[in-house]
C-alpha cells in the first residue's frame, strides 16, 4: 500500500497503457476490417449484395466482449485511483489556498510560501481551499490534481518519489490570468526539508539544491559524489560544468587557479592545499570572476576527516582526471 | 416514379410559393422550407465560431502573445464553444436534416405542429442573436467558458446575462423541436409504418427528441438561477452567501452530459442510413442498433457527473459515475461493429458520402475510445481540464457529429436541391480534411497527457512544438474544408440536375421526386416491408438501380 | 375520437370526492406537522404530497382513464426526475 | 383502453391522413395535441425538478437553519393557498366535465371560477411577500444577510421557487381567460375542447407543484 502511493505516476501510466493498448487494437481491427470490405466487396467484384439482416452470437459476443473489457478498466482503474482517496497515517499536512492568481502553501507550523517544498519519500495531504473562484492544483509529474472551491475543503494526497523540481498548475479556468497560475514544488531530501522548515536555511536554498543536481538523485544516495550532495556543496558547484552560484567543479580541471588574494592577481596550481583552504578559509583568495559572489564558510557543518574525503574526491574525481588527460 | 410527371402535378417545395417574396420564407411552415432557414442560420454562425478557431489556433503558435491578449482569448473560446455547441452541434442534424427528412422518412405531409416549428426557428435566432449583441455592448464579450462555472461566472463583470439569456431560449427551441418530433413519429406514421418499420435516422432522432424534452429544462432553470444570482443575490449558487458550486455543476452537467448524446445519435442515424445505401444491402442488426440509441439515450443521462471527478464530489459519487461511464461505451460500440458488419459482403459503391462515412467511423473511434480514458479514475484525474479533454471532444463532435454533417449534406444535397456537386472535387478535399484533422487533434492528447491544461493562453515553453503541428493541421483542414464547401455551393448554382434517385437508396424519400414536391406525397404511401428492403425494391424498380 | 370522449365521461361526483380527499390530506398533513415525528416528519410530509399528487394526475388530470402511452410518457419523465435525485444523491448523501 | 383498440384509432387516423389533404389540415388530431402538452408538461416538471434538487442539496447541508428559516412562514396563508389552489383544480375539472356534456354555461362558470382563484392565490401571495419585504427578509437585504448561510439560502429558495411558480399562476391564468373568450365564442365546444382540456392540464400541473412547495417550505418542524 504505501508503495502504492509512491509510485502512483508510474501506475496511473499503466492504466493509460492499457486502456489505449485494448482501444488501440480494437480500432486495428475496425479499421482493417472496414478498409477490406470496401475493398474486397467493391462493386465491380461483388456486384450482387447479400442481403444479411444480423446475426445473433456475433451480436451477443459484442456485447459482452466490451462489458467484460471495460470492466477490467473500471476495476484496474478503481485499484489505481483507490490509493490516493486514501489519507496515509502520519502524512504531513500541507494547506493549499487558490486566489486569482496565485498559490500559498501554509505548513503545519504555520510557514507560508508561495512554492510548495516538500521532503522526498514522505506521504503529504493537501487541504485545497480557495479564496475566490473555483481553480485546480494539478501536479502533471505525479498525474493527479484536485479542484480548489470556494466554500469548501478538498483533499489529496502525493507522496514524491524523487528529488526535483515540479510545475504546479492551475487546472480550472479561473479567469484573466489562469493560464500563469504557475508555481513549482521543490523535492527536497528529508534532512534538507527539516533544515529549511526549522528556519536554518531559506527558498532559495532549496531551490538551487534541487536545481544543481536535477535528475542526480541517485548520485546523492550512493554515488561517488554523495559527500558534495551531503553537504550543499552542489547547490553552487554544478559537476557537469554549467554555471551556477560557484564556479562548476569541472573547473578545477584547468589546473591553474586564477585568483585574487588580498587584491592582487596572481595564478597558483591546484593542489590539495588549494582546495583544503578554498573550503575552511573561503575569503582568502577568491576565483576571479566571482569576486561578488561569496562562499560561506561551512566548517562547522563539515568534520575534519570528511574534509579529507571532499578534497580527495575532489582531487581525484575532477582535478586528477586532467591530468590523466 | 420519373421525375418528369411528377413535377407536372405538383409543384416542388421550392417553388411553391403561398405568399410574396421573402415572407414565402420567413412564414412558411413547410418543415422542408424550415430546414432550409436553419441551414442558413447555422452557416452563418457556423463559419463565425470557425473563424474564432482558427484565430485560436494562431494564438497558440507562440507560448506568449501572439495575436490577441488574455483577455481576448478567454472571451475568444467561449463563444467559440458556445456558438459550437448551441448554435451549430446541438441543434445541427435534427433541425436541418431532421426536419427536412423526418417527415418524408416516415411517409407524412408534414412535422405534427408546424407552426410551433417555425417558432423554434425564430427562437433559435433570437437566441443567436442575443449572444451576438451581447458582444457589442459595454462590458465585453462573456469569458466564463461554455460552461459557465459558477461562482466564476457571477463575479466576472463581462456581459454574462444577455448570453445566458440566449442560451436559455435557445434551450426552449431545442425543447419544442424536440417535442415536435416525439408526436410527429407518434402520430404521423404512415399507414403499415411500425415502429420496426422506420429508418433508423428516425429511430435516432426520436431517442434525440426525447432527451431534449426531458434534459434541456434542467439547464434552463440551471441558467435562469445564475441570472437571478447575479441580479438578486439570492445565494444559492454564490459561496460567500453559503451557496454550492457543485449544485450548479450537477446542474448544469445533467443536462449538458445528455446535450453530448443529443449531438452524436442524429449523426449514428444518419450512418446507418448511408452505409446500406451504399452497400446496397440491408442494414446488420436492425433492432440492435434501433434499440442501441435508446439505450445510449437512457445510460447518456446516468454519467453526468464523470465531468466532475476532481471537483471534491464524494467517493462513492466518483466511484458510481466511472462505472457507469464504461458501460454507456457498449451501445456505442454495438453501433460500429454494425456499421462495419454491414458493409460485410455487400456491393459497395465508394461515393463520396460514404468516404466521409468511413472518415467518421474511424474518428469517432478514437475520440470514442480516449472517452474511456476518461471515464476511468486513474487517467481522468491525470487529464480532465488539459487538452486531452479537447481532443477528445473535437474528435466526438468534429469527427463525429460535423463530420456526419457533411456526410449528410452531399449524401441528401440532390434530393433537397435537385442538383448534383461535382464527385471529384468532393472526394479531393477528403485527404486534406482528414490529414488536416488528424494533425490539428491528436497532437492535443499528446500535450493534455504532458500536462499541458486547456484555457490556456499562454503555455510552458516545452509545449511549442506540438502547438505548431497542431496550428498548421487546423491550416491543411480548412483548405479541404474550403474546397469542400465551395464544390457544394457550386453545385447548387450550376450542378447538373438530379434525378430521383440518385444513389439508389430505398427509404421514402428517394421514391419521391428532387426536390420534394410542397406535399412531399400525392398520396400518403402504404408500407409493408422493412426500411432497407433492396431485395424487394430491386425486383420492384430494375432499371432504376442498373442507371445508376 | 368522439367516441373516445364520451368513454370518459366521468361524473361530477368524483371530482368532489377527490377534491374533498385532498382537502383532508391538506388539513391531515397540516396538523400532523405540528407533532414532533422526528426524521420521519419530512417522509410523512412528502408521502401525504404523493398521494394528492397521485390524486390529481389519475383524476384531475386523466391519466387513469386516458390511452395507455400517457402512462408510459409519465413513467419516463418521472423514472427522469427519480435518476436524477437518486444520483446526485451519491454524492451530496456521502459527502 | 386495449392495445386493439388503440390500433383501431391508429388506422382511422391513417386513414383521415389518406385523404388528400393540404397542409393546413381540417382534421385536427386531438390526440397528437394532447401528446405535445403531456411533453410539454415533462419540461415543466423538470425545470421544477431542478429547483427541487437544489432544495434537497441544501436541506441536507443546513437543515436547522432551515427549520429556524421557517418559523417566519405564515402557515395560515400557506395553508390557505394550498386549499385555493385545489379548489381552483377541481373547478378546472368540472369546466371541462361541464363541456364534455355541452353545457357551455356551466362551464364557463366553474372556468369563471378558476380564474378567481387563481387571482385570489396571487393576493394573497402578495400579502405574503410584501409583508417579508416589511420585515426587511428579500434577497440581498441587509437583515438577511446578518443571518447565518443556511437562511439565506432558505430564502433564496423560497423566492425563487415560489416566484417562478407563481408566474406559471400568472401565465395560466392568462392562458384561462384566453379559453373563456373562446368559450364564448363556441371556439370551443362540445365536439373540440381540446384547448380547454390541455389549459386544463397546465392549470393541474401548477397546482402539482404547489402540493410539493407547500409541505416542503410551510410545513418544516
Ligand atoms: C458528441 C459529443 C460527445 C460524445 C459522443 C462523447 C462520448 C463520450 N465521452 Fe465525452 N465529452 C464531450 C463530448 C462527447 N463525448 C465534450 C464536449 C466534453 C467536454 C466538455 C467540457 O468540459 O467542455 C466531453 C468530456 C468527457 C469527459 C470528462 C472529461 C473531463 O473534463 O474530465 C468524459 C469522462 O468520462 C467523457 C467520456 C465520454 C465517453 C465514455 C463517451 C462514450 O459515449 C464514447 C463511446 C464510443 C466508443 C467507446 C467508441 C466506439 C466503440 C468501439 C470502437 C467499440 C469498442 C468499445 C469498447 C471496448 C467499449 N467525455
Ligand atoms: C462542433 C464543435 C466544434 C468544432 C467544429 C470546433 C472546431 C474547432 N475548434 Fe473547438 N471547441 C469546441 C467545439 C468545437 N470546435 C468546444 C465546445 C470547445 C470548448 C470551449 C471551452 O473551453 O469553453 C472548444 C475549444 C477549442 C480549443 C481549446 C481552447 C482552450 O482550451 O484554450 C481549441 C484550441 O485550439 C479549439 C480549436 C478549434 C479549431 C481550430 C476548430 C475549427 O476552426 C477547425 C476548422 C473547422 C472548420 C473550418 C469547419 C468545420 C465545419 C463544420 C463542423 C460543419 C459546417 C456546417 C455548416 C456550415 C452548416 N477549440
Ligand atoms: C553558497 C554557495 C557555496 C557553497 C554551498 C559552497 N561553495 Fe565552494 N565556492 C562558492 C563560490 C562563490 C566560490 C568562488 C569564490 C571563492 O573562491 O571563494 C567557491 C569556490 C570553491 C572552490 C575553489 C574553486 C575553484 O575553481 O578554484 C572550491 C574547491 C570549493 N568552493 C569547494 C566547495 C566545497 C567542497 C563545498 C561543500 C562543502 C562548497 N564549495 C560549498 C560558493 C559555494
Ligand atoms: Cu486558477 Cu485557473
Ligand atoms: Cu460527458
Amino acid at each position: 500500500m504505501e508503495q502504492a502511493l509512491r509510485n502512483y505516476a508510474q501506475n496511473v501510466d499503466n492504466v493509460m497503457l492499457y486502456i489505449i493498448g485494448i482501444s488501440f487494437l480494437l480500432l486495428l481491427v475496425i479499421t482493417i476490417a472496414m478498409v477490406y470490405f470496401v475493398i474486397r466487396y467493391n462493386r465491380k467484384k461483388n456486384p450482387v449484395a447479400s442481403q444479411i439482416e444480423g446475426n445473433k452470437i456475433l451480436e451477443i459476443i459484442w456485447i459482452v466482449v466490451p462489458v467484460a473489457l471495460v470492466l477490467t478498466m473500471f476495476f484496474y482503474s478503481e485499484s489505481v485511483y483507490k490509493v490516493a482517496r486514501n489519507v496515509p497515517k502520519g502524512a504531513m499536512n500541507v494547506n493549499v489556498e487558490a486566489k486569482m492568481w496565485q498559490w500559498k502553501f501554509t505548513y503545519e507550523n504555520g510557514k507560508v510560501t508561495d512554492t510548495l517544498f516538500l521532503p522526498v519519500g514522505k506521504p503529504v495531504k493537501f487541504n485545497i481551499v480557495s479564496a475566490d473562484v473555483n481553480h485546480s492544483f494539478y501536479i502533471p509529474a505525479f498525474r493527479i490534481k484536485e479542484d480548489a472551491i470556494p466554500g469548501r475543503e478538498n483533499y489529496m494526497v502525493i507522496e514524491p518519489k524523487d528529488v526535483g523540481a515540479f510545475d504546479i498548475a492551475c487546472a480550472e479556468y479561473c479567469g484573466l490570468n489562469h493560464s500563469l497560475m504557475y508555481t513549482k514544488v521543490f523535492v527536497v531530501p528529508e534532512n534538507e526539508f527539516f533544515a529549511w522548515y526549522n528556519g536554518e536555511v531559506d527558498n532559495t536554498y532549496l531551490q538551487k539544491f534541487v536545481l544543481a543536481h536535477s535528475g542526480g538523485y541517485k548520485d546523492y544516495i550512493t554515488g561517488n559524489y554523495a559527500l558534495l550532495f551531503a553537504k550543499g556543496c552542489v547547490q553552487c558547484h554544478s559537476l557537469d560544468g554549467s554555471k551556477n552560484y560557484g564556479p562548476s567543479f569541472t573547473e578545477l580541471s584547468r589546473g591553474y587557479a586564477k585568483i585574487r588574494s588580498n587584491g592582487k592577481l596572481e595564478t597558483i596550481p591546484i593542489d590539495r592545499d588549494y582546495i583544503a583552504r578554498s573550503i575552511i578559509s573561503p575569503g582568502e583568495h577568491v576565483v576571479v570572476g566571482y569576486e561578488k559572489a561569496k562562499m560561506p564558510l561551512l566548517t562547522n557543518r563539515i568534520r575534519d576527516e570528511e574534509l579529507t574525503q571532499i578534497v580527495d574526491l575532489l582531487l581525484t574525481n575532477f582535478v586528477k582526471k586532467s591530468n590523466e588527460n | 416514379m420519373s421525375n418528369e410527371t411528377n413535377s407536372a402535378t405538383q409543384l416542388s417545395y421550392l417553388d411553391y410559393k403561398p405568399k410574396k417574396g421573402i415572407w414565402a420564407w420567413l412564414l412558411t411552415t413547410d418543415h422542408k422550407r424550415i430546414g432550409l432557414l436553419y441551414l442558413i442560420g447555422m452557416m452563418i454562425f457556423f463559419w463565425v465560431a470557425v473563424g474564432i478557431g482558427f484565430v485560436m489556433k494562431l494564438e497558440m503558435l507562440t507560448p506568449d502573445q501572439t495575436v490577441v491578449d488574455a483577455q481576448t482569448y478567454n472571451s475568444l473560446f467561449t463563444l467559440h464553444g458556445l456558438i459550437m455547441i448551441f448554435l451549430f452541434i446541438i441543434p445541427g442534424l435534427p433541425a436541418v436534416f431532421g426536419n427536412f427528412f423526418l417527415p418524408i422518412q416516415i411517409g407524412a405531409h408534414d412535422v405534427a405542429f408546424p407552426r410551433l416549428n417555425l417558432l423554434s426557428w425564430y427562437l433559435y435566432i433570437i437566441g443567436g442573436l442575443f449572444a451576438l449583441v451581447s458582444l457589442h455592448l459595454q462590458g465585453g464579450p462573456i469569458d466564463t467558458g461554455w460552461t459557465f462555472y459558477v461562482p466564476y461566472s457571477i463575479r466576472t463583470t463581462t456581459n454574462v446575462i444577455l448570453p445566458l439569456l440566449g442560451a436559455f431560449i435557445l434551450g426552449f427551441s431545442s425543447i419544442l423541436t424536440g417535442l415536435n418530433f416525439v408526436t410527429t413519429v407518434h402520430r404521423l406514421r404512415a399507414p403499415g409504418m411500425t415502429f420496426f418499420r422506420l429508418p433508423l435516422f428516425v429511430w435516432a432522432l426520436y431517442a434525440t427528441a426525447w432527451i431534449q424534452v426531458v434534459a434541456t429544462p434542467i439547464v434552463g432553470i440551471t441558467i435562469l438561477l445564475v441570472v437571478i444570482e447575479r441580479v438578486l443575490h439570492i445565494g444559492i449558487f454564490d459561496p460567500a452567501l453559503g451557496g454550492d458550486p457543485l449544485l450548479f455543476q450537477h446542474l448544469f452537467w445533467i443536462y449538458s452530459h445528455p446535450a453530448v448524446y443529443i449531438m452524436i445519435l442524429p449523426a449514428m442515424g444518419v450512418v446507418s442510413e448511408i452505409i446500406p445505401t451504399f452497400a446496397r444491402r440491408t442494414i446488420f442488426g436492425y433492432k440492435v442498433i434501433a434499440f442501441s440509441s435508446l439505450a445510449i439515450a437512457l445510460i447518456g443521462y446516468f454519467v453526468w457527473a464523470h465531468h466532475m471527478f476532481t471537483s471534491g464530489m464524494s467517493e462513492t459519487a466518483r466511484f458510481v459515475f466511472s462505472l457507469l461511464t464504461f458501460l454507456v461505451a457498449v451501445p456505442s460500440g454495438v453501433k460500429v461493429f454494425n456499421w462495419v458488419a454491414t458493409l460485410y459482403k455487400g456491393s459497395i459503391e465508394l461515393r463520396a458520402p460514404l468516404i466521409y462515412i468511413l472518415m467518421f467511423i474511424f474518428l469517432f473511434s478514437i475520440g470514442g475510445l480516449t472517452g474511456l480514458v476518461l471515464g476511468s479514475l486513474a487517467t481522468n484525474v491525470h487529464v480532465t481540464d488539459t487538452y486531452f479533454v479537447v481532443a477528445h471532444f473535437h474528435y466526438v463532435m468534429f469527427g463525429g457529429t460535423a463530420i456526419v454533417f457533411f456526410a449528410a449534406m452531399h449524401y441528401w444535397f440532390p434530393k433537397m436541391f435537385g442538383k448534383m456537386y461535382n464527385e471529384k472535387i468532393a472526394i479531393w478535399a477528403t485527404p486534406f480534411i482528414f490529414i488536416g484533422f488528424n494533425m490539428l487533434y491528436f497532437t492535443m492528447f499528446i500535450l493534455g497527457y504532458q500536462g499541458m491544461p486547456r484555457r490556456y493562453w499562454s503555455y510552458l515553453p516545452e509545449y511549442q512544438e506540438l502547438h505548431i503541428i497542431s496550428t498548421i493541421g487546423s491550416w491543411i483542414l480548412i483548405f479541404g474544408l474550403v474546397i469542400m464547401f465551395s464544390n457544394l455551393i457550386f453545385g447548387l448554382i450550376k450542378g447538373r440536375r438530379a434525378d430521383s434517385n440518385p444513389w439508389g437508396g430505398v427509404t421514402l424519400e428517394w421514391q419521391i421526386p428532387s426536390p420534394p414536391p410542397h406535399e412531399n406525397f400525392e398520396k400518403i404511401p402504404v408500407i409493408d416491408h422493412g426500411p432497407y428492403d433492396f431485395e424487394r425494391f430491386k425486383n420492384e424498380n430494375k432499371n432504376e438501380i442498373d442507371r445508376s | 375520437m368522439e367516441k373516445e370522449h364520451k368513454h370518459n365521461l366521468i361524473p361530477y361526483g368524483t371530482y368532489f370526492l377527490v377534491w374533498l380527499s385532498l382537502i383532508s390530506l391538506t388539513v391531515l398533513t397540516v396538523s400532523v406537522a405540528g407533532v414532533d415525528f422526528g426524521r420521519i416528519a419530512l417522509f410523512l410530509a412528502l408521502t401525504i404530497a404523493a398521494i394528492k399528487s397521485t390524486l390529481v394526475i389519475n383524476y384531475f388530470m386523466h391519466i387513469k382513464f386516458d390511452q395507455p402511452i400517457f402512462k408510459f410518457f409519465l413513467a419516463v419523465a418521472l423514472a427522469t426526475l427519480a435518476t436524477i435525485f437518486i444520483l446526485t444523491s451519491t454524492d451530496v448523501f456521502f459527502r | 383502453m386495449k392495445s386493439t383498440e388503440v390500433e383501431v384509432v391508429q388506422e382511422k387516423i391513417a386513414e383521415k391522413q389518406q385523404e388528400p389533404s393540404h397542409s393546413e389540415h381540417t382534421h385536427k388530431d386531438f390526440f397528437g395535441a394532447k401528446i405535445g402538452m403531456w411533453l410539454f408538461l415533462f419540461t415543466e416538471m423538470l425545470l421544477f425538478g431542478g429547483l427541487f434538487l437544489a432544495y434537497m442539496v441544501y436541506r441536507l447541508q443546513y437543515s436547522i437553519d432551515f427549520v429556524i428559516a421557517a418559523q417566519d412562514l405564515n402557515l395560515l396563508l400557506g395553508t390557505i393557498n394550498t386549499i385555493i389552489l385545489l379548489t381552483s383544480s377541481l373547478t378546472m375539472a368540472l369546466s371541462i366535465a361541464a363541456i364534455q356534456r355541452g353545457r357551455k354555461a356551466l362551464s364557463i362558470f366553474f372556468l369563471l371560477s378558476t380564474i378567481g382563484f387563481a387571482l385570489a392565490f396571487l393576493v394573497i401571495k402578495y400579502f405574503e411577500w410584501t409583508a417579508k419585504f416589511h420585515h426587511g427578509i428579500y434577497p440581498n437585504s441587509p437583515e438577511l444577510l446578518n443571518k447565518p448561510n443556511g437562511e439565506i439560502i432558505f430564502y433564496g429558495l423560497y423566492y425563487s421557487m415560489t416566484g417562478l411558480h407563481a408566474l406559471h399562476v400568472v401565465v395560466g391564468a392568462i392562458l384561462l381567460l384566453f379559453m373563456l373568450l373562446f368559450l364564448w365564442r363556441n371556439k370551443i365546444h362540445k365536439e373540440d375542447y381540446i384547448k380547454l382540456e390541455n389549459s386544463g392540464l397546465y392549470w393541474h400541473l401548477v397546482d402539482l407543484i404547489w402540493i410539493f412547495l407547500f409541505p416542503l417550505f410551510y410545513l418544516i418542524h
